[in-house]
């Protein structure tokens, strides 16, 4: 490449450094851990770390911040701090930093839902934090807890709202294993905390000293990187990336297809308020008309897999339950979906090619999914052609991202695809997204169909309030939720997308793999709490 | 017939109008039937302009232009124009020029036709072309469906003279008509002038050509800087031009059969006695006229 | 002379007004709500804080205040340098964003204009020598012109980068490197520069070129021109000065171009994701920060108008017409 | 992207347009027939035209359908090859190419018809009406294009080929408005339209029947470029993104070739033809505009 | 003897065929004459005048042969030409206005030009000074632009260049006739001025306006449609000339004084033919009131009288 000779010239040595892309899309600005979804790559994670770790693999929590917690009681959460933790400048890491950060979600943030059910939070000794609830949702709480970090008291305790919300914070003092180097409009820098608590007591060394995160929006010129050795990981979707990962320079978690791990489902969403839609029939009929492969094999060439009918994760295997899911679920199958059309009572009576209600009126549908969003809109091309194949009148529009978010949040919409949730500590996360009640004038982050299934919902807020360990309890009312969800499919799963991951193996190795290594090679926000954060510890230099 | 009193002209030159420019100044003539009124001056006098403010193509800055007891400068609208166009009428410099050179040549009739006489039928109106192209002396099979380029400057010409004679005109502006074409036909159209004149036209013709202004006209007017230097009978104007720049124009004027040398001895030899010329302020636009003797005026002097 | 230079300043400047009337009003008038967008992004689900923020966020985007106030704030932080906030990269003034990417693009784009502009005319000049120089030159020139900008840099970056690997293929300058002012550091920058720089250039070059041609015929063909030959002049002479003078119109003909190049820049730099405006205003795009995108356009605008002005200057400094004109010499 | 500098018609605004008699029509066809430029470059624009035009009739399946298998080369099965999801790229090209037209042929037919009439207007009015329109002219012109779209686009939440095309032609007349102004100009002095106002025709008259006319090779020009320009903005737009949402053209193929990572995969037969085509079909406008111009002005004839 | 003019023939290459624009031309220019070049539109007098230095591109040299001061002047080739150009044979245009390079200081584009043809510009600096001053020009003019120059200005200008190195012949074509009269009568006279100085040794002046002729020239020669209809001392051509087209053309000519009230002057009827396809004979037969049988023959330039030259049968002795 032409990047050749310039490992001496001043720059970071190469073989202490690593060299990612594709998480970021605009330059870093902000490196304030507060305002989710605008801090730059590494704040969360690097920077500032939360109470707990989940690993996904296992299913456990991972004491991090904290060294150990019990509930005392089922309203009362005491959570024990490490000794001997420090802030970058040197503080101590305290229990009055846990309360501060709890407490400011008592201003207008994106947490401040957590308050809802927190009572009380209290710093019952130097290391000890003491939370009582109102309404005691362990998944739900545990969910923050191991997804948000704990900034210190001593410079956030006394901002007001304004200053939180506005703070770039551009010179984070954070507990996590780097630190904030220096950044340009194209690139973060950061560098390794030597003094890292986690060195000693989760005996995890960072390799990199330096992790260079470069901002590209584009997908190809990030192959470019990638493929040159410019750049060490990329974790954007890269199309055609499959024919060009061959198990040696480049890899990626798996060899073959489909080569990423999955990291979130991508779902058809269906306005419920829309005559047609509304109707489980008609929902089911569409569900066995959209042909799957053809969307795998085409825009993703087989860089996705098909979701379950449940559209849990591979990771929830634990959660679904497959004898329902054998019985009830459903397949691409066309001539099925004409069957339960015809029954139902959807006929095509003026001869157009397109089915009309029971009633008579013709039936016209949009999908939208936002401009731009190429493999989006090539799949949503297929579901409108597949749907037009059994005479569902579908047309794929691509409106403008925000446009087509303002529609989706005013319920003004057919159906939408959309994938907000990502891999969590539980599936409450996903069956919050897909039932939750009330139904509000603007449904900002869930429930965008607007279902209403009261019990679907209580079961929800039922599977919130299992004790965090207790899987079995947990599967058993999912499994009932299931049971609902494939009756009424209140939306259709369809594909997982990747935890788009591909690695050039020319300086640093050991990604993990899946004969290898399990973890996530990612530096997406909220992944190194999932254990990415493993990675940097795992990888090796290359001979 | 025609009335022109205290026109002025004032072009704004130059981007937004900045500078002005008086293209013409103080102007009053009149125009009688069956005369031919000559203005003559150098390049730039405002001869041109003051056929176009008389031909409403262009509009006046101050004064009035009156023909038979209508102001013209003050016609609005189309069909007024429309009716003063049948009354007043012009030919110009560049027989070339008039006519659209994608067009043939004899669509001037038929424009005229078709914007006056929509009601006269086709073999009325043959024949009345037919008599205005003999009027104008030129052969019928000679000039109708040929291009332009097709026939020669004096024909063209006397097309012209032949299409403003469909409308029955009192008033001929005549701009330069003969400036472009050969000696040996300018003659012509010339004598067409004349002959028009018979008919009781009144003709304005504009020259810079003092043998030719001589030739047809019943009065001279001769223009300098945009302003009346000299008028009166033509005879008067060059027998005896009292205005010093009428006298240096003549001077200069080649001669037939005069040389320049020879012209000049005899003016030395009986130098013209000087009139008192008007004056006006500095910064005054007027340019009074003095009538040194009968219907003979001298105008100011400038530098 | 400064009368004239007055007035243009003066046309300028009802220009720059008209842009920014209109940069300010599209956001307003068309659909769209930028805060809302900027909330999305934030997933907040608590509708009370929703609110709430939207409030806050209309009124640090100033559209809380009737319709005349917000122009008049419009031009008033305008003038302080203030482009308002970026709503992509909030809170950062739109006004930084855009200084930190202006460099990259005029450093792009004033080379590639002025190598363009000079080569091209030479070349140009050189195909008008004669029949079979044109005949082969002028179809490559016009072949050259109406190249779209990105498809010439799409072809050198496969060739040259992708395949040949020659030059990277994307950003400013090396990702090792911090930028300082050391020899490594400018070669590396001008590796990165020198893709984006050629494509501009080449396509540029083509236009140049035949606009001399045509220019150069028109010259020799004048009467100027026609005299010098009939009294013997040598042809270098007479080709010389018609060179002279067919660069004149080539300099308005900048003038005109600019528009043209500059979208010709912004689309080269988003083929090489170099770090410039235009980068900037796919960013922009991509994220919906039409304050940015406003802030972008004025910025452009006040440059094109800028430079307008400057060759204007120029125009006027080496055409004795325009100068002679403009102090009212006699004629 | 609106002009070329120089542009073929752009040298000389000042000569003026021939006239065009049925010699002429002779001899310009006689020219015609010789240039080379001319011919070649009408052979490959109308080519390309009838490619887009009929084309598609001959492509079974849509251009975006799935049809064969991912990533081919092309072959004799897939002319062109496939995209990486198995679309026909020769199905897109024709497509395209159509869109691509209708995108040229509607954009700078706006520009075309908003410039030009700007242009007569102002050109014939003068004055007032002239420094208004030359302003808004020179305001447009100095306003970059592109961004002045990229902007106004950018609001728009669905776009479609004709709005697209609306908005170039409103932002890339300026140039074609000048340019028709100084002919304008020049032709609204030529006394063949003194004499049709003379004659009571009306404005709108005068200028389609008297002054188009004879300007029409140098309109015929204007267009082409106007055309050409069109493609280009459009190209560029539907580049970044901003392009008809749902649609096929040209530019939009090269968006998708890029950002499916055509370059990186090698699949040149995929962001060659779009940008090859382009190319193509602006350059023979140009140079089919140079041939035009050697035809129609008789400085550039070579016998 | 300074010019001697042979038979010649000179067309134009058109796509309808050649224009026979000088079609047989023959005439003598004495030392110190200057000849006035009279006629109607398109009978070939810019075509004589350019032939005479330089003929572009579409001009085509058929025969015939011009020998200035005993040596013959390579017409047909152009590089051979070029030590005649402004050395031995220079030009005042019609466009005078347009003849100087508009972006060039007079003085520096002269000063170009004088090098380029191997002079060097110091050398005639002082004549050049005085020249100017000589036709009532303020030497300050060399530090202007063309553009800063009146009309009659640059015209002078122009002479003064053109006649810098003292020509043998001097061809003007229709170089006053775009100026004033008052304009044109001072620069005719410079013109007159510079022949009697030995500036130029003798000139053509090419005019359509015979009375300007009358004031200047030493003999006139009327051209009709590509050949010489008559040639003769100024005065004769005005008070006595004898070829039936002259007669005409001075008979169409009004005066100061004449009036239609006194006397009507009558044009030539028709129009000259085209020189395409030029008729056979005498070309102004048609148009001839005298004409006759032997005017189909073409009739031969005679001398009818010393000096007084005219191609008619009617005037032969
Ligand atoms: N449309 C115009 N705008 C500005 N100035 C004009 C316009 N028309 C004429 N002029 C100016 O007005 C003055 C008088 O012009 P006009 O055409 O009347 O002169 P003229 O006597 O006819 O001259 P010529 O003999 O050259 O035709 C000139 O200085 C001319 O430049
Ligand atoms: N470039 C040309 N191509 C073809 N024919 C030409 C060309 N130039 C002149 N002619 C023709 O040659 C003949 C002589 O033209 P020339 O210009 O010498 O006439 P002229 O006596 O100078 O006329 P004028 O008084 O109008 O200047 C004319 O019939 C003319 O049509
Ligand atoms: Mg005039
Ligand atoms: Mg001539």
């Amino acid at each position: 490449s032409g990047e050749g000779g310039e490992g001496g010239s001043g720059g970071y040595p190469r073989d202490e450094t690593l060299y990612t892309v594709g998480t970021s899309w605009g330059p870093p600005v902000n490196w304030n851990p507060i305002m989710r979804g605008q801090y730059a790559v590494g704040t969360m994670g690097l920077a500032y770390e939360p109470l707990f770790h989940y690993d996904a693999e296992e299913g456990d929590y991972v004491p991090w911040l904290a060294e150990s917690d019990e509930w005392p009681a089922e309203d009362t959460h005491v959570i024990t701090l490490r000794d001997g933790m420090t802030w970058s400048d040197g503080e101590p890491i305290v229990a009055q930093d846990v309360v501060t950060t709890l407490e400011i979600g008592q201003l207008d943030v994106s947490y401040s839902n957590i308050w809802n059910f927190i009572e009380d939070v209290e710093a019952t000794d130097d290391l000890e934090v003491t939370v009582t609830f109102s309404d005691t949702r362990p998944q739900e709480w545990m969910n923050w807890a191991y997804s948000h970090g704990i900034v210190p008291d001593h410079i956030w305790g006394e901002k007001s709202q304004e200053e939180i919300t506005d703070d770039t914070n551009s010179d984070p003092v954070g507990s996590g294993p780097y630190l904030y180097e220096t950044h340009a409009d194209d690139r973060m820098v950061w560098k390794r905390n030597d003094d890292w608590w986690g060195t000693e007591a989760l005996g995890l060394e960072m390799k990199p000293t330096y992790i260079v995160d470069i901002v590209v929006e584009s997908n190809e010129a990030s192959m470019n990187l990638v493929r040159s050795g410019d750049v060490d990981i990329s974790n954007n979707f890269l199309p055609g990336i499959d024919q060009v990962i061959d198990g040696e320079e480049i890899t990626s978690y798996y060899d073959g297809p489909p080569f990423m791990q999955s990291a979130n489902t991508a779902w058809l969403v269906l306005n419920h308020e829309h005559e047609a839609l509304g109707d489980v029939e008609f929902r089911r009929a569409l569900a066995h008309a959209i042909n799957m492969d053809q969307i795998v094999e085409g825009p993703y060439s087989n860089l996705v897999e098909a979701a379950s009918p449940t559209g849990l994760l591979p990771q929830w295997d634990d959660f679904i339950d497959h004898d329902l899911v054998e019985a009830q679920g459903y397949s691409y199958n066309p001539d099925e979906a004409v069957a339960i059309l015809e029954e139902a009572g959807y006929m095509d009576e003026n001869g157009d090619g397109y089915v009309e209600t029971p009633d008579g009126e013709p039936i016209s549908l949009t999908l939208e999914v936002p401009s731009g969003w190429t493999d989006w809109m090539e799949s949503a091309s297929v579901i409108a052609d597949n749907a037009q194949d059994v005479g569902i009148n579908i047309e794929a529009t691509y409106p403008d991202f925000n446009l087509l978010v303002d529609n989706r949040n005013d319920g003004d919409f057919d159906m939408v695809v959309n994938n907000e949730r990502q891999l969590s500590n539980t599936p409450w996360t996903y069956y919050d997204y897909l039932f939750q009640l009330p139904l509000r004038d603007q449904q900002t982050t869930v429930n965008f169909g607007r279902y209403e299934n009261e019990e679907a919902w209580d079961l929800v807020q039922e599977l919130a309030t299992v004790p965090a360990d207790d899987t079995e309890g947990a599967a058993e009312i999912t499994s009932r939720i299931q049971e609902i969800q494939l009756a009424e499919l209140p939306a259709i799963p369809l594909w997982y997308n990747g935890l788009w991951s591909q690695q050039n193996n020319s300086v640093w190795t050991n990604w993990p793999s899946e004969s290898g290594y399990h973890g996530y090679a990612a530096m997406w926000d909220g992944w190194f709490e999932i254990g990415a954060i493993h990675t940097l510890a795992e990888i090796e230099l290359a001979e | 017939m025609l009335e022109l009193s205290h026109v002025h002209k004032v072009y704004r030159v130059g981007a937004f109008g900045g500078a002005r420019l008086r293209a013409v100044r103080d102007v009053s003539l009149t125009v009688e039937p069956g005369e031919v009124v000559s203005l003559i001056g150098e390049s730039g006098s405002g001869k041109s302009t003051i056929g176009k403010m008389v031909l409403g193509l262009t509009g006046v800055s101050s004064g009035s232009i009156v023909f038979e007891g209508k102001d013209v400068s003050r016609i609005r609208g189309f069909s007024a124009k429309k009716e003063y166009y049948r009354r007043v009428q012009g030919v110009f410099q560049d027989p070339f020029s008039s006519f659209n050179p994608i067009f043939k040549a004899d669509r001037v009739f038929a424009m005229i036709r078709s914007s006056y006489f929509p009601g006269v039928s086709d073999a009325d109106w043959k024949q009345k072309v037919l008599d205005v192209i003999g009027t104008v002396r030129l052969d019928p099979d000679n000039v109708l469906n040929k291009y332009p380029h097709q026939l020669s400057g004096g024909q063209l010409q006397r097309l012209l003279i032949a299409r403003a004679l469909l409308l029955d005109i009192r008033l001929l502006v005549a701009d330069e008509i003969i400036s472009m074409l050969d000696a040996s036909t300018r003659i012509d159209v010339l004598n067409l002038l004349g002959d028009l004149k018979e008919r009781g036209l009144g003709i304005l013709f504009v020259t810079h050509d003092l043998s030719l202004g001589n030739y047809v006209s019943d009065k001279s007017v001769i223009l300098r800087k945009g302003a009346i230097a000299e008028m009166g009978p033509t005879r008067r104007v060059f027998e005896n031009p009292l205005h010093p720049y009428s006298r240096h124009l003549l001077s200069c004027v080649p001669q037939l059969h005069r040389t320049w040398a020879e012209v000049d001895a005899e003016l030395a030899a009986n130098p013209p006695e000087d009139v008192a010329l008007p004056t006006v302020e500095e910064g005054d636009d007027s340019a009074p006229l003095t009538e040194a003797e009968e219907g003979h005026f001298v105008g100011i002097d400038q530098r | 002379m400064w009368r004239y230079m007055g007035r243009k300043l003066g046309f300028y400047g009802l220009t720059f007004v008209i842009a920014v009337t209109i940069n300010w009003m599209i956001p307003r008038f068309m659909p769209g709500d930028p805060v809302r967008s900027m909330l999305n992004r934030a997933s907040i689900s608590d509708p009370e804080a929703l609110e709430r923020m939207t409030t806050y966020y209309n009124e640090v985007f100033g559209l809380d205040t009737p319709l005349h106030q917000q122009y008049f704030a419009f031009w008033a932080g305008l003038f302080r340098g203030d482009l308002g906030v970026s709503v992509w990269l909030y809170p950062e003034p739109v006004t930084d964003i855009i200084l930190r990417h202006v460099p990259y693009t005029l450093g792009l784009l004033i080379p590639a204009i002025v190598l363009s502009w000079i080569v091209g005319n030479h070349f140009g000049a050189f195909a008008a020598r004669g029949k079979v120089l044109d005949n082969t030159l002028l179809p490559v020139g016009y072949v050259l012109t109406a190249t779209p900008y990105m498809w010439m840099a799409l072809l050198l970056l496969w060739a040259l980068g992708v395949m040949g690997g020659f030059f990277p293929t994307a950003g400013g300058y090396g990702f090792a490197l911090t930028p300082s002012w050391s020899w490594p550091f400018f070669l590396n920058l001008v590796t990165h520069w020198f893709l984006p720089f050629l494509s501009m250039f080449i396509v540029g070059l083509g236009g140049w070129a035949i606009g001399m041609r045509n220019m150069i015929i028109y010259e020799l063909e004048a009467d100027y021109s026609n005299y010098l030959q009939a009294l013997g002049a040598p042809r270098r002479l007479i080709r010389r000065y018609a060179f002279r003078n067919a660069m004149l119109p080539q300099i308005t003909g900048l003038a005109v171009q600019l528009g043209t190049i500059i979208a010709g820049a912004l689309l080269t730099e988003i083929v090489f994701t170099y770090p410039g405006l235009g980068t900037l205003i796919l960013r922009s795009l991509n994220n919906n920060d039409l304050f940015l995108l406003q802030g972008i356009f004025l910025f452009v605008v006040i440059g094109v108008l800028i430079a307008n002005f400057i060759i204007d200057i120029i125009y006027v400094l080496v055409d004795p017409r325009t100068r002679v004109q403009m102090t009212g010499g006699s004629s | 992207m609106s002009n070329i500098p120089g542009a073929p018609g752009a040298v000389d605004p000042a000569t003026a347009p021939e006239p065009v008699g049925e010699r002429k029509v002779s001899e310009t066809l006689h020219f015609a027939r010789r240039n080379p430029k001319l011919l070649i470059g009408s052979g490959i624009v109308l080519g390309l035209l009838l490619l887009g035009l009929i084309g598609p009739l001959f492509v079974t399946e849509g251009p975006n359908v799935y049809i064969g298998p991912q990533s081919q080369p092309p072959s004799s099965e897939y002319w062109m090859g496939t995209t990486s999801f198995g679309q026909d790229i020769w199905a897109q090209f024709v497509h395209g190419l159509r869109s691509t037209f209708i995108t040229g042929a509607l954009g700078g037919g706006i520009a075309f018809v908003v410039g030009t009439t700007v242009g007569f207007v102002a050109g014939y009015k003068g004055g007032l009406v002239d420094e208004i329109l030359n302003m808004l002219t020179n305001v447009v012109l100095v306003l970059p294009a592109l961004v002045v779209l990229i902007v106004a686009v950018a609001y728009l939440d669905v776009r479609g080929l004709v709005v697209q095309a609306l908005f170039i032609g409103l932002t890339s007349w300026p140039w074609a408005a000048r340019a028709v102004r100084s002919q304008a100009l020049s032709l609204a002095t030529r006394d063949y339209v003194d004499l049709a106002r003379l004659s009571g025709r009306r404005t709108w008259r005068i200028i389609t029947t008297e002054i188009a006319p004879n300007m029409s090779s140098y309109l015929v020009m204007s267009f082409i470029l106007l055309f050409g320009g069109a493609v280009l903005i459009a190209a560029g737009l539907d580049f970044i993104g901003l392009g008809p949402t749902g649609g096929v053209s040209l530019g939009l193929m090269l968006e998708s070739a890029v950002q499916w990572s055509a370059l990186q995969l090698g699949m040149w037969w995929w962001f060659i033809p779009p940008g090859a085509a382009i190319t193509l079909l602006v350059g023979s406008m140009y140079i089919l505009n140079v041939g035009l111009d050697e035809v129609f002005n008789p400085k550039l004839r070579e016998l | 003897m300074t010019l001697r003019v042979n038979d010649l023939k000179v067309y134009y290459q058109t796509l309808r065929g050649d224009v026979h624009a000088l079609d047989g031309v023959n005439f003598d220019l004495a030392d110190g004459e200057i000849m006035g070049l009279a006629g109607e539109s398109g009978c070939g007098k810019t075509t004589l005048g350019k032939s005479l230095i330089r003929l572009d591109g579409r001009m085509r040299h058929v025969g015939g042969t011009i020998e200035l001061d005993g040596k013959n002047v390579p017409i047909a080739d152009d590089r051979a030409m070029s030590p005649f150009r402004y050395h031995e044979i220079s030009l005042i245009p019609q466009y005078a206005m347009s003849a100087l390079n508009p972006t060039r200081k007079i003085g520096r584009m002269i000063n170009e030009l004088l090098r380029s043809r191997g002079v060097r510009p110091a050398t005639v600096a002082k004549e050049l000074n005085r020249r100017l001053e000589l036709v009532g020009l303020d030497p300050d003019v060399l530090h202007r632009f063309p553009l800063e120059l009146s009309g009659g200005m640059k015209q002078r200008v122009v002479m003064v260049m053109a006649t810098l190195l003292n020509p043998s012949l001097l061809i003007a074509d229709e170089a006053t006739s775009a100026l004033d009269v008052s304009t044109q009568r001072s620069v005719v006279e410079s013109m007159v001025e510079f022949r009697d100085r030995g500036y130029v040794k003798s000139m053509i002046f090419v005019t359509h306006d015979i009375s300007l002729v009358y004031q200047m020239a030493d003999t006139v020669m009327v051209m009709y449609a590509g050949r010489i209809a008559e040639k003769a001392p100024a005065s004769t051509i005005i008070n006595d000339p004898q070829h039936p087209y002259t007669k005409m053309l001075i008979g169409a000519l009004p005066e100061v004084g004449t009036t239609t009230a006194d006397t009507r002057l009558e044009g030539i009827p028709g129009t000259p033919p085209g020189l395409l396809k030029p008729p056979t004979g005498c070309r102004f037969k048609d148009r001839c009131p005298i004409a006759s049988e032997e005017c189909s023959e073409t009739p031969p330039l005679v001398e009818i009288d010393p000096g007084h030259w005219a191609a008619c049968w009617k005037t032969g002795r």
